[in-house]
């Protein structure tokens, strides 16, 4: 029988909210306004973290140089937490509220699958640089990745693992549909090589005991193990139960495999892992100044490439505003993209090609090392060179 | 007075219970306290105990206002055995008992008290390994008392003791009451619905209308007015 | 049903042939065979522990019966499904009162008499039909005036005359009332009297629980004394309660 | 409730044959049958499979031990429980000083510091209020005392923060406690030993020497040796965890039981709880998971083609002696006793003289330690995740109604199988289907024995 | 178990007294609530503008579905269920299963292409759901209370994992794409406000069938059961029938709910189907007020826009936003089971 101090409570909040709400900056004027979405909580927040970082980074360096035209550039930023239907919202208070329309983002395919349907219709860009599902290249005009789409690292993963003389694979996925993703590409490229996979484990994101899959996977008698993990944390306590299981044969994977967070799990456990990754060229300047920077700002750093895909958007989406001079112009906006002269940035030397995908970049195999040699310069491993080609 | 209330009154969320309730018991007295339902007799018990909430009034024992905690006023010497054969079906009968005086350190004198309670009630002490669970309603009331009496209580407050009993049984129980204050020197305060039995053994009758005391007097004076069929017919509930 | 058995002339409105209730170790009901007369006031009686309840709850369907047989109006069953209690002619009160608690009064009343099976329930309308009914009863123990409140307003003996009602919305044979008079002071008392005797008076047959033994006196016209499981004895009130055999197990010395 | 028995005529017939206690002996015949199957077919990988699910139910039946305690004396299902797993397991992570957390910089934050150690304070003046302050009021000044478990309380609140803010020599802060308590504890035990002391004030003074030896050399011990830090840490996670669980059972659950009517509230509150402080530590932590500092025996022993670290064995072990110690204070002890009284009956219990809010205040405690401490032991052995409170609280809550909710034996058994189950469930079907085939189980298995596999009686 | 001591505030002394301004408010107290609700809802999204209107309204009116549908089996029958989000999944799935084309398939997957329209993938949906239901019901109806709940959380994880399991019909985590808009005569709900348009149509659809549900005799029944199963069983109801009803009834609005979601976002994926949505949807109706429809639909409106409206507040960390919300939910649910656990306009309590 307390309604009334409860009513006064939601009271409070809702003008919380609305209050809140109203105090946009006054400082700036007529900024360039672009939407952010990415996964800053579930199960790819890694990922949205590093990528937001690098993006804000990015951001106060150009603000800092003055901006685009003079003007400022502005962030609006979105939670899209991995999953469709809170993409769509976010997606729908960027556009609806902020009137965006250009949307860097977002990291999860699954979130930007959800949101890309609108965009299409409703001509707004989606800008990410981390989207790797491959159905992202059909998703629209308006749709951009600087990501290597899985297509193209399964067939690197297929090719590596097969020119290292593996005949048999087992595999452990974790069900999202950027591992599931992987997998399945991976598995497409070896089996046509002739290669074939005696056991396929799955494993749902919030299960940390993967003993059983693991013992039923070394029965089968593999010769290597392929992991594909959304979650660092999992792709390394997978790694660790496997040597722990006894395994001691080679294991391979993608980025997430080799990331810091995956490596700190697994310890030495990791050492030997090949992970068939985009990575940054150590001989690019610019990707050292940017790694730098970083490190200067956040004390850390991790998934380099990831975060340097981020940071170029940002300096494309720059440079194309330059360009167009309006935040609203899509179209312009999009043209641009599709008449974008190679782009020389952390990541290498890109374009865009008339699906939105990116053309000019390829993935390397890396290796990790021992405990030991394992430098924050590093992030715990060597790269072996690019992905190997088969003819087959 | 050895126990007295004075002026208490009892909320239950809005509702009054208790509305300036006085009363007393004597050391070595049995006192019956009667009313229909809803009168407030439960509450009075609980109110000694602390576990109903006093709006105004206090409550003393020997003089001295309560101000300990409901677990602690056991160790004071008051004991009560709450309405409708609340006994732990966990436990067994002999740890029934020892729960009475669990404050109690001295292990001999707990032994000495259970035999003594044992010796009241024989049928205890047949059964003493066996879960309470499986005892019937009228061994689990016997064993409610003797849970109280092993706190050695200077006053036992009994609510409803006869209630749902077999006719038997609630000769056999009043007995034990009348007995229990002969030879254990235990003032006895008593929540009766069963007039005719409690008016034999009570020294003094407290009548409780509506959470006040209507009447005040020996169970002859109660027999020679008609408080009773005021209290009791006279209104519909 | 109830005119065939009617007509075969049945002098009792229930039997029991070898019931069995075993709990654990314990025999709650020891293969107790009882014949209940039609159409008077039956009481049971027992010291605690004695089985009584049990039976009821056994009667009702409440409990499932482990052995034995019941007989209700000629038809034998082994098995009582407390829902299919009323189709057989039963129904029950209950020995801490059961009512809807959320509910007013007034759907507290209707909800015994509605439709029973679901699609008929679906698509009957709330109440209309049966209003009368209900009112009448409410009115009957007087609580008519607080129609509209929750039954958990109630106080005790308004709870158990709610209840009385509500078993009385049933148009049955046989009632079962499980210590309706506990805890009752005189006057609630002398309502549920009446209507106990008012339902005799329709011909209908009951059966109650007691510990009293002066209103077992005043009420029933037969008796049974129930110990541990097993029957102790039968027959007309005041000549079962002379006996020795149950003073000496019930009423004591 | 009792086992509801079809009716039965001597007879043989269809529904005769379906009593629930056929069916159930059928179904317990299959699963013999499924484990012999599947023994028979490759004893090498029975043998793994047996181990991974003793390893995981050893930490489900440690879960379901606290879980089970508390439900008993409570009777309604604290879902904030899965919490206390997680904050046990952040607690060590806190202090082990892991200085890489992606994207969240440095985890050593002072505002942490300092509200555990308000909470502490707080707990500890409640606890010197609610249990001394009674007791010693009548003989001393009451303002003196009050003064006195004040400044106690805050030097116990600042003696947790400086302790939180200070992780990696936890060994050096620390270890004069510990040495204290084995000081005590040892003239306790000599006092036991050696008679009453009043007699002789020799053997009181032996008793002091012995004890104050061995406290100090206590203390020096965990002063020089390498990894006492993540040990103590582990006390430390456990400790905090059960300050919490007091400080919700006296902040929050105290009056919500008040109020409340019905179970139903008290778990839908719970769960409100479990939300918060889950989401709570994805904020500080992040809501990846993360590894915690690697205890002894990560080397893997191996026999006929399993393995197992000896870190599992220790699990499994620590399992079991907790298991020894709460069937001991609750069957041998009279707090035991009061434990079980107030579970049958907390009105009762308070009028007979037992101290119901502050033994349930003790259980909440108890509990909440447990289950940090299955909640670090898993952390140990598998890394922390802040979701991992609630799959461990729905794997304890699993095992302790397979195994009777309400019965510390049934706790441990219910562990046990589940672990098995959700292993050897996994032979012919792909492990992902793993929880689902647990709660399968579960459902299949409640259908027949709704009270559990040991009953409370 | 222990008396309840009821401790009375003042503000509750001060307001029972009649003759005083509270007693006015506190008899019309649910109105009020409604009103103010609904009124500061309208203002605080009229100022967001109508874009973000249309979807809070959107999100609110699925919620409000599965909340009415959902209350029917808590707040009416008295099963604490958390079982819902299977339901609701089903009928997404159901939906996107049977409407995707194979011209807008993007990944080549393992499903099978009906490509049938979305009206008739609907009901399917909800046959479906109703069968499953049905099924379900069966065993849980061997449970009460603690262990329905906990039964009832067993089934949400299991439907989970068949949803990302499942591959041949779900495609497990790549989710379906492509989900087709509904069209009835050449008419196509593509835009967002016809879709809305369609929910709120769906929405007074479900709200009068559980209307006419609750307030028929059946709906009384189905209290009786809520108060003491075992007592309305003895006056002749089979409860097991009426509790099974009463579920397949909820269970398939909750799949119309699904097949909406499914066809609004036009792609789904398992993650949308977690144990928390179900958690959400148990708040929702608490929130709103047991055994009341008006409550739902409240409910359901307060908490997309306490959940929405976290967005737009600045100092909460970007970051943080997405966990900072849940723990705000968390605190929500406890405040709410403190002060009042009947809800905002409901009488009843757990």
């Amino acid at each position: 029988m307390r309604r009334l101090p409860f009513v006064g409570l939601v009271m409070i909040a809702v003008l919380l909210v609305s209050a809140a709400c109203g105090s946009d900056d006054p400082a700036d004027d007529s900024p360039f306004v672009i939407g952010i979405m990415e996964s800053l909580t579930g199960p790819g927040e890694t990922y949205g973290n590093v990528s937001t970082q690098a993006k804000l980074l990015a951001l106060d360096e150009i603000n800092d140089a003055g901006g685009i035209n003079g003007r400022r550039l502005k962030f609006v930023i979105e939670d899209s937490k991995c999953n469709a239907r809170d993409s769509i919202t976010a997606y729908t208070k960027l556009t609806a509220v902020d009137n965006v329309k250009i949307i860097l983002g977002t990291s999860c395919s699954g979130a930007m699958l959800g949101a890309a349907p609108l965009a299409e219709a409703d001509g707004v860009i989606m800008f990410s640089g981390l989207a790797t599902n491959p159905a992202i290249k059909d998703a629209g005009d308006y749709i951009f990745r600087t990501a290597i789409s899985d297509a193209l690292v399964g067939v690197d993963t297929g090719n590596t693992l097969w020119t290292d003389g593996i005949r048999k694979i087992a595999t452990i996925t974790e069900a999202t549909d950027y591992a599931e993703g992987v997998r399945a590409e991976t598995v497409k490229r070896f089996e046509a090589l002739g290669g074939s996979v005696v056991a396929a484990e799955q494993y749902g994101s919030e299960e940390t005991d993967y003993r059983a899959a693991i013992t039923k996977m070394l029965d089968a008698g593999p010769d290597a193990i392929h992991v594909a993990a959304q979650a660092e944390f999992a792709g390394g306590t997978i790694v660790k139960q496997l040597r722990e299981l006894g395994w001691d044969g080679p294991i391979y994977g993608e980025i997430v495999m080799i990331g810091t967070t995956a490596l700190d799990v697994a310890g030495d456990a990791a050492t030997g892992i090949k992970g068939i990754v985009p990575a940054l060229d150590p001989g690019n300047q610019k990707a050292n100044d940017f790694l730098a920077r970083f490190r200067a700002r956040y004390q850390y750093t991790t998934l380099e490439w990831f975060m340097g895909s981020g940071y170029d958007n940002v300096y494309i989406t720059a440079a194309c505003l330059e360009q167009t001079g309006d935040d609203q112009d899509a179209d312009g906006f999009r043209d641009c993209l599709y008449n974008m002269p190679p782009y020389s940035g952390t990541i290498g030397t890109y374009t865009f090609d008339s699906d939105g995908e990116v053309v000019g970049l390829a993935n390397a195999v890396a290796e990790v090392l021992p405990v030991a040699e394992r430098t924050p310069e590093n992030s715990g491993w060597k790269i072996l060179g690019l992905a190997p080609t088969v003819d087959g | 007075m050895l126990l007295e209330l004075k002026d208490v009154a009892v909320h239950y969320g809005g509702v009054k219970a208790l509305d300036g309730v006085s009363l007393g018991l004597d050391s070595g007295e049995i006192v019956a306290l009667m009313g229909p339902n809803g009168a407030g007799k439960s509450t009075v018990l609980k109110a000694i105990f602390g576990l109903a909430p006093l709006d105004s009034g206090r409550v003393f024992w020997r003089q001295e206002p309560i101000d300990v905690l409901p677990h602690q006023v056991v160790s004071l010497g008051i004991a009560f055995v709450p309405q409708g054969r609340r006994v732990f079906t966990q436990l067994t009968i002999e740890e029934n008992l020892e729960m009475g005086c669990l404050y109690l350190r001295d292990k001999a004198e707990k032994r000495r008290r259970m035999d003594e309670v044992m010796e009241l009630f024989p049928i205890l002490h047949e059964k003493r390994k066996d879960s309470a669970r499986a005892m019937s309603g009228g061994e689990q009331q016997m064993l409610a008392v003797g849970r109280g009496l092993m706190a050695k209580p200077t006053a036992l407050l009994l609510d409803e003791p006869t209630l749902g009993l077999a006719p038997k049984i609630v000769t056999e129980m009043f007995e034990k009451i009348a007995e229990i204050n002969a030879t254990r020197d235990t003032a006895i305060f008593v929540v009766e619905h069963n007039i005719r039995s409690v008016l034999d053994i009570a020294a003094r009758v407290y009548v409780l209308d509506k959470g006040r005391i209507v009447h005040d007097g020996t169970p002859a004076s109660i027999r020679e007015t008609d408080v009773l069929t005021q209290v009791f017919l006279g209104r519909m509930e | 049903m109830s005119s065939s058995a009617a007509e075969r002339g049945q002098e009792y409105a229930l039997e029991t042939k070898g019931l069995l209730k075993q709990f654990a170790s314990v025999k709650a009901i020891n293969h107790l065979t009882i014949a209940v007369p039609r159409g008077g006031i039956t009481s049971i009686v027992g010291p605690n522990g004695s089985g009584k309840s049990t039976l009821i709850n056994m009667l009702s369907g409440t409990l499932p019966i482990d052995e034995g047989m019941v007989v209700l109006d000629g038809t034998a069953l082994r098995v009582i499904k407390p829902y299919d209690s009323p189709s057989h002619g039963v129904t029950r009160t209950f020995q801490e009162v059961r009512l809807f608690d959320q509910m007013s009064l007034w759907d507290n009343m209707l909800v015994v008499l509605t439709k029973r099976n679901v699609l008929g329930a679906l698509l009957e309308r709330a109440g209309t039909a049966h209003s009368s009914r209900a009112q009448e009863l409410l009115e009957m123990v007087g609580l008519w005036d607080k129609r509209a409140a929750f039954a958990e307003e109630l106080s005790y003996g308004q709870r158990k005359l709610l209840e009385i009602a509500r078993a009385l919305a049933m148009d049955v044979k046989l009632y079962l009332f499980d210590e309706p008079f506990a805890g009752l002071f005189p006057a609630v008392l002398e309502k549920v009297k009446v209507l106990l005797q008012d339902l005799k008076k329709e011909g209908k047959t009951i059966i109650f629980i007691e510990h009293n033994m002066d209103l077992i006196r005043e009420l029933s016209d037969y008796i049974f004394v129930l110990d541990s499981g097993e029957l102790l004895a039968e027959g007309e009130v005041h000549e079962v309660l002379a006996r020795p055999e149950v003073i000496e197990a019930y009423l004591g010395t | 409730m009792l086992k509801y028995l079809g009716a039965r005529d001597g007879r043989w017939s269809v529904s005769g044959l379906l009593t629930q206690r056929s069916l159930s002996v059928l179904l317990i015949a299959g699963a013999v049958f499924y484990v012999v199957l599947i023994l028979a077919q490759d004893p090498q990988k029975f043998l793994q499979f047996t181990l991974n699910g003793i390893v995981i139910g050893a930490i489900y039946a440690m879960v379901a031990m606290g879980f089970t305690l508390v439900y008993g004396t409570v009777w309604f299902f604290d879902l904030s429980y899965g919490a206390m797993a997680t904050i046990g397991g952040y607690t060590v992570f806190y202090l082990s000083g892991q200085q890489r957390t992606i994207g969240r910089g440095s985890i050593h934050n002072t505002a942490v510091d300092i509200f555990v150690g308000a909470l502490v304070a707080g707990v500890v003046a409640w606890v010197l209020y609610t249990w001394l302050y009674p007791n010693l009021r009548n003989r001393f000044d009451r303002r003196l005392l009050l003064a006195s478990g004040f400044v106690l309380s805050i030097l116990a609140g600042g003696y947790t923060g400086f302790l939180l803010s200070q992780p990696l020599s936890l060994n050096l802060i620390f270890g004069p406690v510990v040495g204290v308590m084995v000081a005590i504890l040892a003239v306790w035990l000599l006092h036991l030993a050696l008679g009453r002391p009043k007699t002789t004030s020799l053997k009181m003074a032996v008793a002091a020497t012995v004890g104050l030896a061995l406290g100090a050399y206590t203390a020096l011990l965990l002063a020089v040796t390498p990894g006492a830090n993540l040990y103590l840490s582990w006390v430390v996670g456990a400790a905090i965890a059960g300050a919490t669980g007091l400080a919700l059972y006296r902040g929050l659950y105290f009056y919500l039981r008040r109020r409340a009517s019905s179970p139903l509230i008290m778990l839908v509150g719970s769960l409100g709880v479990l939300l918060t402080l889950t989401a709570l530590v994805s904020i500080v932590f992040s809501p990846d998971g993360r590894p915690l500092p690697p205890p002894f025996g990560e080397t893997p022993w191996r026999f006929w083609g399993a393995s197992i670290k000896p870190f599992q064995v220790f699990n499994i072990g620590f399992t079991f002696v907790v298991f020894a110690g709460l069937v001991l204070l609750l069957f041998r002890t009279s707090f035991g006793k009061a434990v079980r009284a107030i579970g049958d009956d907390e009105e009762v219990a308070r009028i007979v003289g037992i101290n119901a809010p502050v033994i349930i205040a003790v259980i909440f405690a108890l509990g909440a330690a447990i289950a940090a401490t299955g909640g670090i032991l898993l952390g140990e052995d598998l890394g922390i995740k802040p979701t991992n409170g609630l799959v461990l609280l729905l794997k304890g809550w699993v095992a302790a109604v397979v195994g009777g909710i309400g019965n510390i034996y049934g706790a441990i058994l219910g562990g046990f199988v589940l672990g098995m189950v959700e292993n050897y469930g996994v032979w012919f079907i792909p492990a992902a289907w793993k929880d689902a085939i647990a709660f399968g189980l579960l459902i299949l298995f409640l259908s027949f024995w709704s009270r559990g596999l040991l009953p409370r009686k | 178990m222990i008396e309840k001591l009821k401790a009375v505030s003042p503000w509750r002394r001060f307001t029972a007294q009649p003759g005083n301004v509270g007693a006015a408010l506190r008899k019309n107290s649910q109105f009020l609530i409604t009103l103010a609700v609904i009124a500061l809802a309208a203002t605080f999204m009229l100022s967001q503008g109508s874009g973000f209107a249309v979807r809070v309204i959107q999100l609110s009116a699925i919620f409000a579905i599965l909340a009415v549908s959902l209350n029917l089996v808590i707040g009416y029958t008295g099963l604490l269920s958390l079982a819902h989000v299977g339901f609701f999944g089903i009928g997404a799935y159901s939906v996107a299963v049977l409407t995707t084309h194979p011209a807008y398939e993007q990944v080549p997957g393992h499903i099978r292409y009906f490509d049938w329209p979305f009206f008739a993938a609907l009901p399917v949906g909800m046959l479906v759901a109703g069968v499953v239901a049905l099924f379900v019901g069966g065993v849980l109806s061997r449970f009460r209370d603690d262990i329905f709940v906990l039964v009832t959380f067993g089934l949400a994880v299991i439907a989970h994992r068949v949803f990302l399991f499942w591959l041949p019909v779900t495609r497990g985590a790549f989710g379906i794409h492509a989900i087709e808009k509904p069209s009835i005569f050449g008419f196509v709900f593509d835009g967002k406000t016809e879709f809305m348009l369609l929910t709120l149509g769906f929405l007074a659809l479900v709200v009068f069938v559980s209307w006419l549900v609750v307030s028929s005799s059946f709906g009384r029944v189905l209290m009786a059961i809520r108060e003491d199963e075992g007592a309305i069983e003895v006056f002749g109801y089979k409860a097991r029938n009426y509790k099974l009803t009463i579920w397949v009834i909820s269970a398939m609005m909750a799949a119309v709910a699904g097949g909406l979601s499914a066809s609004e976002q036009t792609y789904i994926d398992p993650q949308s189907f977690v144990l928390l949505e179900s958690i959400f949807l148990v708040c929702i109706v608490i929130l709103g007020g047991l055994a009341s429809l008006v409550g739902s639909l409240l409910g359901a409106l307060v908490f997309v826009l306490l959940m929405e409206g976290m967005r737009f507040i600045d100092f909460i960390p970007d970051a943080l936003v997405g966990q900072g919300r849940l723990a705000i939910l968390g605190i929500l649910i406890v405040l709410l089971m403190v002060f009042r656990p009947q809800g905002l306009v409901g009488r009843y309590k757990l």
